[in-house]
């Protein structure tokens, strides 16, 4: 069994992978950030994995810090972008 | 389910070969890039490729060793702490050298 | 192979799929609207069903309150970020409608 | 099937850092930093060093995310937009065949090196003076506790010497304002940061108190807690403090100060950094929760950026 989560943690690299092709692309800025927040949430979830094969719980915390931290790229990332006179 | 690939090398030194990669990467990196933002990206990833060698080889059979780990801990935050001021330098040139010459850079077709 | 760990697989297996919708939306998806549904996706469905499998395998009602802990805080986060990103978007539209601001005005 | 795990983590990581590296956007540089930052997360959960794995994920994937994208914020506003430019031809093959020629005697260096978890073993009989079971805490904050004492002191002076970049005439003032412009955004950012900056704190408690015996400790929580701040301040749920408030000070040096004088005491139990028999737990316990508060507000601070002309507009909300 530990094996098959093994394997899920694999394919779960292979579709961040994939999220990074459009990161690379873009276009626009939007697309690159959305793009590492798929990676990030597909860290998440290989972190879970990992944890479940090995039978190690303390991988369950770099998980919840994950999730904890996912948003604080994007929300920095917008915060700079109001067009210009738009304050408040 | 064994052995879809061969296994050529133990994890400590497949982790710590790419951390050997890393360091050559973000030499290269360090010694080409123009721009100090760039350049504060390639001293990360150097420092990140250290860490990974100082923690493969602490990789034992069946336990991995405190002692770099507790080093690598330090390291990465030192590092950030250091990435903090490097790019605090880096923002606060560019304002000096924006306030050295006014208005003509202001705009994309500069006034004669 | 018992009845718990076909569930578990099962779970593995749909949650996998919605990843990889996620990833191949945000691939294949023709515009930033789209892509940002697709990746939502992802977010909420594919990690819950991967991560309610790693719960039921762990056996232990303390690591699946950690799991849903997890799972909590993803979905804030994404709810968060894809609102985030969506008006970002808006905003960059608009500024390209914008014949007299600068191609990267405005950011401070 | 983990090799084939490790292998790919392994190729991925090499894949992320080589496109931060050259690619030529900037925001698509930090944007695979970001992404490197989580995948060198997992090659630490793939080495089963779960301590650093926590550190890496906290400061890989949030931190140092949130300082680069600022900084290129910034830069861009002053007409600098970071893209890379090429080099000579010849220095880049110059420098490509040093490099390689150097990664190949790393490689070899390493290889020649057997793996093994040598001073393991030197710990794992020490433990149980301590008190605690995680070796790694053990090695912080016991075995070798002035590298961490100094280290504490070296995030203070890095701090310092932000500070000392502020402009002219903008000392003691806040850090330009890194909240959001656009209204609706900072009502949505404002709600998440009132979430989790309660949320961040209880984890970072959480994680110092899990340290002693579980992965953990005052890094990992102070760069949570770090984080937790950064969000609440950017959706202006807390304003940033005037570098020269008292309250901040304090937080700022408590940790190391209590490290200190712990520290000094431990003379009278026999030298510097010695921990009283019996004692060991509780000064442990005591120096991390001091220590991860100083680590948390010194990391927001640094990415904050040194105080700014025109950001010091009198605030009610300070931030202790």
């Amino acid at each position: 069994m530990a094996d098959w989560f093994t394997l899920v943690a694999i394919f779960l690299l292979l579709t961040v992978a994939a999220a990074l092709v459009r990161c690379w692309r873009g276009p626009g800025p939007v697309e690159r950030i959305m793009a590492a927040q798929l990676a990030g949430t597909g860290v998440i979830g290989v972190a879970v994995v990992l944890g479940a094969a090995r039978g190690d719980a303390a991988f369950l915390d770099a998980a919840l810090i994950g999730t904890l931290l996912a948003a604080i790229a994007v929300t920095a990332f917008v915060r700079g972008t109001a067009k210009p006179g738009a304050k408040e | 389910m064994d052995l879809p690939l061969p296994v050529l090398l133990s994890t400590g030194h497949l982790y710590a070969v790419t951390g050997a990669a890393l360091v050559g990467l973000g030499l290269y990196a360090f010694i080409t890039l123009r721009h100090p933002l760039r350049q504060l990206l390639a001293v990360n990833v150097v420092g990140a490729g250290i860490f990974l060698i100082l923690g493969g080889l602490g990789r034992g059979p069946d336990a991995t060793d405190p002692f770099p780990q507790a080093l690598v801990i330090t390291g990465i935050v030192v590092a950030v702490a250091l990435t903090a001021f490097g790019a605090a330098m880096i923002v606060r040139q560019a304002q000096t050298r924006a306030a050295a010459k006014p208005a003509a850079d202001d705009n994309e077709n500069p006034a004669p | 192979m018992s009845w718990i760990d076909l569930a578990v697989l099962a779970l593995l297996g749909a949650g996998l799929a919605f990843y990889a919708a996620g990833s191949l939306g945000l691939l294949r998806f023709p515009d930033t609207a789209s892509r940002l549904h697709a990746l939502t996706k992802a977010d909420n469905l594919g990690l819950g069903l991967v991560a309610l499998a790693a719960a039921i395998y762990g056996g232990s009602l303390a690591v699946a309150a950690k799991i849903a802990l997890v799972w909590l805080f993803a979905v804030i986060a994404a709810g968060t970020t894809s609102q985030l990103l969506a008006r970002r978007a808006r905003l960059d539209e608009a500024r390209l409608d914008d014949a007299d601001s600068a191609p990267d005005g405005g950011l401070r | 099937m983990t090799f084939a795990f490790d292998l790919i983590l392994c190729l991925m990581i090499l894949g992320t850092a080589a496109i931060a590296l050259f690619v030529r956007d900037a925001l698509a540089a930090i944007a695979f930093f970001i992404a490197f930052g989580n995948l060198m997360g997992l090659a630490w959960l793939g080495l089963d060093a779960v301590n650093v794995a926590l550190a890496e994920i906290a400061i890989g994937a949030g931190v140092t995310g949130v300082l680069l994208i600022l900084a290129r914020a910034r830069l861009l506003a002053l007409g600098d937009a970071a893209t890379s430019t090429g080099s000579p031809l010849l220095l880049r093959l110059g420098a490509l065949a040093a490099c390689a020629g150097f990664v190949v005697l790393l490689a070899a260096a390493v290889l020649s090196i057997p793996p093994e978890s040598g001073l393991d073993r030197v710990v794992a009989p020490l433990m149980p003076g301590l008190g605690i079971e995680n070796r790694v805490t053990g090695v912080l904050l016991a075995f070798r506790a002035y590298d961490t004492l100094l280290e504490s002191f070296v995030l203070l002076g890095a701090l310092v010497a932000v500070w000392s970049l502020a402009p002219a005439g903008a000392w003691p003032g806040r850090p330009a304002d890194p909240g959001m412009a656009d209204a609706p955004m900072r009502r949505v950012a404002g709600t998440f940061g009132q979430l989790l900056l309660p949320v961040a704190l209880v984890m970072a408690a959480y994680l110092v108190w899990a340290g002693s015996d579980l992965p953990g400790g005052a890094f990992q929580a102070g760069t949570v807690l770090a984080g937790g701040l950064l969000v609440a301040g950017m959706g202006g749920t807390i304003g940033l403090p005037s570098s020269d408030q008292p309250l901040l000070r304090a937080a700022l040096v408590l940790g190391p100060v209590v490290f200190l004088a712990i520290g000094l005491a431990g003379v009278a139990a026999g030298g510097l950094l010695v921990y009283p028999a019996g004692l060991a737990k509780a000064l442990i316990v005591t120096i991390e929760y001091t220590l991860f508060l100083s680590i948390g507000v010194t990391l927001a601070l640094l990415v904050a950026g040194p105080p700014m002309p025109g950001a010091s507009d009198p605030d009610p909300e300070g931030k202790g």
